[in-house]
């Protein structure tokens, strides 16, 4: 897997000669024929790393078997991987770079959603295609950018029915102090109360706290049924050890939306960790063929040193995989085409199963799961095929309103 | 009533929590008026030794209590025979140095271990107050860190290491002429520094997210409190970290854990305003 | 004392460089000028600790107060207005009345050292914290949503006074950019060499001396720290400019060491010296980021012990020194002389 | 009846913790008159200065100074009112030149260029032409010290207290600070303090002699040198009630 430094193909004619250029640099001086250039941008030093190292390693092995498969409109892809180092700044460089110098045909990237308002713009901007694929909390609307995460209203509405029917209607939210945590909790106290649930309260965390001891008596005053969490990174990992060691899991069960995005199940003690029920789009453990075949594929190239291989992971490998189909149909690389060729409602068989694009949302239908830790890995209960992303499809119309570039908070 | 108990259990572990990642910071800048910005690395690296130890089937006792301390200090000897002895007198240049140092720290545990790390549980279990339960590892802390309190006190009152460390911290000049080499003793004090950095952060495998960046949500708090108290080791560290664990727990159970914190900062703020030499250089004058 | 010398290399300097920023569209390609556009950015911001702190001797750890206040206050503003002019004068406005107040509080309670930069690296905290719970709708100003932890996107780039729909191009933004440096480094060259800039160097010196002698160094002090954040202010208004984006990770930890790293690596009690040391160091970040061989942290940190090590005076110090050296070796009688450490 | 004395001090008294450095002292100084100030160590000498300049404030007792009460003002509004220091270990501007410090101290009253004018006329009178350019935190000891002076010279104060300024001189220049010393005072009251009794009795006429912090006597020179009480003091021994 060559990961290519940077261009050298300096393309001089494009360089901005005349100080009155045009703001907006149409992109359209990218050579016609050599590699379809793909760049990708991810975290892989800083805390974000552990998210963005399986991103990378999906992208990688995505543009591997594409290569190995005679490339694209026989052309080979050349992968351009930035480390932006848990830093945005960094992001709105590195993507300035992808965009302008390198000149990229399609941009993979972005985790936080700090880090992908940083660089949408951008990428609108220099007119370069952009794929984000984290899980995120939903609203996206931009016909330049497709979202391949899972969204609240495809994960969470599934898990806290599930939840609540096994263990009672009095709920307890926990979640990080930021947009994601705040707009899931949100979602979740819709779903709970759909069911006819009630919560009890909802409690955010920044994300650097460590002490849980007060939070863990707070809720215990409250004495509720069950806890949903939307915690998030190592620091909050903290947090189901203090709960553990405080002797409540057995007390109160959790079900969360973001344990084990970072290997929560493996790295906590099977005691820890038990019994705790997530929702995503995708788990490792899946065990279809195009799962299995998947997780091999990476093991196979990283050994043991493997990370959990995770939804992102494997939207990541889809997107890559869907954006291929669409220069394929399209017969060109060329940004407006390639879009009009996705729109048609392409989709793709991946290891998470079906996954359709949406053209209304540029967001993707695709399989949420339900699975339960045991012995530190995802026991997969239950299998919710072809979810839809409502909740984004409530704000966004890109057939109606093609120029949109909002990040809408979904009113709930 | 039982709730009284277990907030009054969870303002003590936030204290005893405040103390212990603040107790090698302030040895070191009680005693070398350095701030060692590596400090939450330190911290990281006594999680990853318990870590590490226990999964190659080590004792989970002998390694936060035994292990990460030796293994932590005789890193801190290193780092003060390659990088800090260099440095003495210049505090902003030991800053500089020691962040770096903190990077290579996380950069390098990064490269070896990855990142991420399978934990240890917690070898303790849970406990009832009424209808309330709580972990029992909570006062184990506390009294750990009353532990380390006493035996900081004990060994700067009653060892000859602790008649030395007074007269240098007293005064560094005097010290050195009265035959004491003080290379020596910021060598081992710093070690001493490392050593309980290791301690704490073993102690707090059982409880804390294990990842090679976890020393950065330490640091500034740690930085905070150890100033905060000033540069009498002991009473600066004691009533700082009593002060501020209290604040924040009270806050954090009244209102969010956000409000916690953003008070634990505007109570720091206030009282170096008002004691612009820390409690301790008020109210603890040339104690230790 | 006028300085006949040091300023007049300075304004030679200054006014190559400021052809050189000019011309530079010309040479470089698009990318190139855009990633120099953040880092002549950041140099002001660098400019604005190495002169409180090199010249005034205030080690401020939060730097990133001024810088992150003046990034909303841009945003906030231009949003509302539509218009960046107003946005940027704000953007100077916020932070400076800011470090007055938190100037006032500190420096006339009396507090200095390590325990004036813990309070303005936990006023940077707080700050944090608070901007990062701004997620959630009730937090708007105007019509300028806060965002949260997810920053303000799509903030409008500074346009041509009195015209706001005339947009600068990346050049322009560019040629904006970098004569902005160099007229804050002129700026601050300016005021050092004037009895302002004596006084706070004297104090800086000697705080008890220069009370005796009927200095009030409390007020002297003040100044410094708000002219400083007044420069914070505009560089993060510059910033977000580039970016079109602003979050608050901009007062976080990381970046308040930067800086900090930035006058360091630069050298103390220069100005070139902190520009230097942040152009090189945003160059490395960069150049990191570019390869994966080798953790960024560890190359970053490997490189920072390096330079406390090998070059503790800094850059800048260290290369005037040399020159000196073989200047009066030469000719005995030429002295470079610049404002000393 | 009596003229407004330039300096006085009523029950001047300060104490740290338990100990009174300063002792209800009171202290009256006439314009242009020059008083030596002696005791032993410890006797509080410097600490009075402190009080006198604002840099303690007193814990009891008020400075005047030409009848205005200056006690609680910041050292800087002091010197304002044309006080001036030299204080017992120098400070000095380390890191800038001989020439440099003289301007300041100047520029504080005069324009940039007055200032220039009157640093030059000083640096001719303590004979610092010559080191005009070197930084200050390269010279000696001595050499220091008359910076000092100079910069206290240049702020051009009514009353200069100099705080052993013969400390670590020279015999030639012992002499040549002495003469200095009579030559300000034609013009400006000082208090001097010091412990070389030669020096002392080149240029005293009134000294008052401090001890544990308070006035043991003011006398002319020689009657004070004399003074049993003042020779039992300096010899260590107990102080006879």
């Amino acid at each position: 897997m060559s990961i290519s430094r940077r261009s050298f193909l300096r393309n001089s004619a494009a360089g901005g000669v005349a100080l009155a250029a045009p703001s907006l640099i149409a992109n359209v001086a990218r050579a016609a024929d050599g590699p379809i250039k793909l760049g990708s941008l991810h975290d892989l030093s800083g805390p974000l790393a552990a998210t963005g190292e399986p991103m990378v390693y999906a992208t990688q092995l995505a543009v591997k078997e594409i290569n190995e498969s005679g490339g694209l409109l026989g052309r080979e892809i050349e992968l351009i991987n930035y480390d932006t180092q848990s830093n945005i700044q960094l992001y709105s460089q590195f993507a300035q770079q992808l965009a302008v110098r390198d000149k990229v045909d399609v941009v993979h990237g972005g985790i936080t959603s700090a880090s992908r308002e940083a660089i949408r713009p951008i990428f609108n901007r220099f007119r370069t295609m952009y794929f984000y694929n984290t899980l995120y909390e939903g609203g996206v609307c931009d016909r330049n950018t497709f979202n391949f995460g899972t969204t609240p209203a495809q994960t969470v509405e599934k898990l806290v029915p599930y939840a609540m029917d096994l263990w009672g209607k009095k709920v307890y939210i926990i979640a990080a102090d930021y947009n994601y945590g705040q707009i899931t909790a949100k979602w979740m106290r819709k779903y709970v109360e759909d069911n006819g649930g009630e919560v009890l309260s909802t409690d955010f965390f920044p994300l650097d706290v460590t002490n849980f001891g007060p939070s863990i008596s707070r809720i215990q005053a409250a004495k509720p049924d069950m806890l949903l969490s939307a915690m998030v990174g190592g620091n909050h990992t903290a947090f189901y050890r203090q709960w553990v060691a405080a002797g409540l899991k057995d007390e109160i069960p959790i079900a969360s939306t973001t344990f084990g995005l970072v290997n929560e199940p493996a790295t906590l003690e099977a005691a820890e960790s038990n019994g705790v029920l997530g929702s995503y789009g995708y788990f490792e453990e899946l065990q279809t063929p195009a799962s299995k075949a998947f997780v091999d594929a990476i093991k196979a190239e990283h050994g043991d040193k493997t990370p959990y291989i995770n939804e992102p992971a494997a939207a990541t490998y889809e997107a890559v995989h869907l954006w291929a189909k669409g220069v394929a149909i399209a017969g060109t690389a060329d940004r407006m085409p390639v879009i009009e060729a996705l729109e048609t409602g392409l989709s793709f068989d991946g290891p998470s199963g079906n996954v359709l694009i949406d053209p209304i949302t540029h967001h993707v239908t695709r399989n949420a799961y339900l699975a339960e830790v045991k012995d530190k890995a995802w026991n997969v209960l239950e299998t919710f095929p072809d979810q839809q992303p409502l909740d984004t499809a409530a704000v966004c119309d890109l057939k109606a309103n093609p120029n949109d570039t909002t990040h809408y908070e979904i009113d709930i | 009533m039982d709730i009284a108990i277990i907030v009054g259990l969870d303002i003590i572990s936030g204290i005893a929590s405040l103390l212990l990642i603040s107790a090698g910071l302030a040895v070191i800048f009680g005693m070398m008026k350095i701030i060692n910005l590596a400090h939450g690395e330190f911290l990281m690296l006594g999680a990853y030794t318990t870590v590490l130890s226990v999964s190659a089937g080590v004792n989970i006792w002998l390694a936060m209590l035994v292990i990460s301390p030796v293994v932590v200090g005789l890193f801190g000897v290193i780092v003060e025979r390659c990088l800090i002895q260099f440095l003495y007198g210049r505090l902003v240049d030991t800053m500089l140095a020691t962040w770096g140092l903190s990077l290579v720290i996380v950069g390098a545990t990064t490269m070896i271990f990855g990142n991420t790390i399978v934990g240890v549980a917690s070898p303790l279990g849970g406990f009832s107050v009424g209808q309330y339960q709580t972990s029992l590892y909570t006062p184990f802390l506390a009294v750990m860190a009353i532990l380390l309190m006493v035996l900081i006190w004990a060994v700067m009152r009653f060892t000859r290491a602790g008649l030395i460390a007074r007269a240098v911290m007293q005064n560094p000049e005097m010290a050195a002429t009265l035959g004491v080499n003080p290379a020596k003793v910021y060598m081992a004090t710093f070690g001493a520094g490392a050593a309980i950095s290791g301690l704490a952060g073993g102690l707090l495998a059982p409880v804390a997210g294990i990842v090679p960046t976890m020393g950065a949500a330490y640091i500034a708090k740690a930085f905070i409190t150890v100033v905060g108290g000033g540069t009498s080791i002991l009473w600066g560290l004691i009533s700082a970290s009593g002060l501020f664990g209290f604040i924040n727990q009270i806050a954090a159970f009244l209102t969010t854990p956000v409000f916690g914190e953003v008070i634990l900062f505007i109570s720091a703020v206030i009282l170096i305003r008002l004691l612009p030499l820390g409690i301790s250089g008020k109210f603890f004058k040339g104690r230790l | 004392m006028p300085k006949i010398h040091g300023m007049t290399i300075a304004l030679i300097g200054s006014a190559i460089a400021a052809v050189g920023v000019m011309i530079a569209p010309l040479f470089v390609d698009l990318f190139q000028i855009m990633q120099l556009t953040v880092f002549a950015a950041m140099a002001i911001l660098a400019l604005s600790l190495g002169f409180i702190w090199g010249y005034g001797g205030i080690l401020c750890f939060g730097q990133t107060s001024f810088f992150g206040l003046g990034a909303y206050a841009y945003a906030v503003a231009a949003i509302n207005f539509g218009d960046s002019t107003p946005a940027i004068v704000l953007a100077i406005i916020v932070p400076v009345i800011f470090a007055a107040l938190l100037g006032y509080f500190i420096i006339y309670g009396g507090v200095s050292d390590v325990y004036l930069g813990v309070i303005t690296l936990t006023v940077s905290l707080i700050l944090l914290n608070l901007v990062n719970s701004t997620a959630g709708d009730v937090y708007k100003i105007g019509t300028a949503r806060l965002g949260g932890f997810n920053g303000i996107p799509g903030v409008p780039t500074i346009n041509m006074p009195g015209d706001s729909s005339y947009i600068l191009s990346p050049e322009q933004a560019w040629i904006l950019t970098g004569l902005a440096l160099i007229a804050v480094y002129l700026g601050l060259r300016v005021l050092i060499a004037s009895t302002f800039g004596r006084v706070i160097i004297a104090i800086r010196e000697n705080e008890t001396r220069a009370a005796l002698l009927g200095y009030d160094p409390r007020i002297y002090k003040l100044l410094t720290f708000m002219i400083g954040g007044a420069v914070a202010g505009f560089a993060g208004a510059l910033y977000v400019n580039w970016g079109a984006f602003v979050s608050p990770t901009i007062f976080a930890l990381g970046l308040s060491a930067q800086i900090i790293i930035w006058v360091i690596i630069g050298g103390r009690g220069t100005l070139v010296g902190p520009i230097i040391g942040c152009l090189l160091v945003q160059w490395m970040v960069t150049e990191i980021g570019s390869q994966q061989t080798l953790d960024a942290s560890f190359i970053l940190g490997a490189v920072l012990i390096g330079f406390v090590l090998l070059v503790p005076k800094g850059i800048a110090p260290t290369v005037r020194d040399f020159v000196a050296a073989r200047l009066s070796r030469s000719n005995s009688d030429t002295v470079i002389e610049d404002v000393k450490q | 009846m009596s003229v407004t004395p330039l300096l006085e001090t009523k029950n001047l008294t300060i104490r740290f913790g338990g100990v009174t450095a300063v002792n209800n002292v009171n202290f009256t100084l006439r314009e242009q008159e020059l008083r030596c100030l002696i005791g032993p160590n410890g006797a509080g000498k410097s600490t009075f200065f402190k009080l006198l300049t604002g840099q303690l404030q007193p814990t009891e007792g008020h400075v005047h100074l030409r009848g205005k009460d200056i006690s609680g003002a910041f050292p800087h509004q002091i010197s304002r009112l044309g006080v001036g220091i030299k204080t017992q270990v120098p400070n000095v501007f380390d890191a800038m030149t001989v020439e440099e410090n003289l301007w300041i101290a100047a520029r504080q009253k005069h324009t940039p260029i007055f200032s220039s004018d009157l640093a030059e006329a000083i640096m001719t009178q303590l004979r610092l032409t010559g080191i005009a350019k070197r930084e200050v935190g390269q010279l000696s000891h001595g050499q220091r010290q008359w910076v000092e002076i100079g910069t206290v010279l240049a702020g051009e104060p009514d009353l200069i207290l100099l705080d052993e300024p013969a400390a670590g001189m020279t015999h030639d220049e012992v002499d040549r600070t002495a003469e200095l010393i009579l030559e300000i005072n034609k013009k400006r009251a000082l208090v001097v303090v010091e412990h070389d009794m030669q020096f002392i009795r080149k240029i005293a006429k009134t000294v008052t002699v401090l001890h544990q912090g308070a006035v043991l006597i003011e006398e002319d020179v020689h009657t004070a040198l004399q003074d049993k009480r003042v020779q039992d003091v300096y010899l260590g021994k107990g102080l006879a009630v």
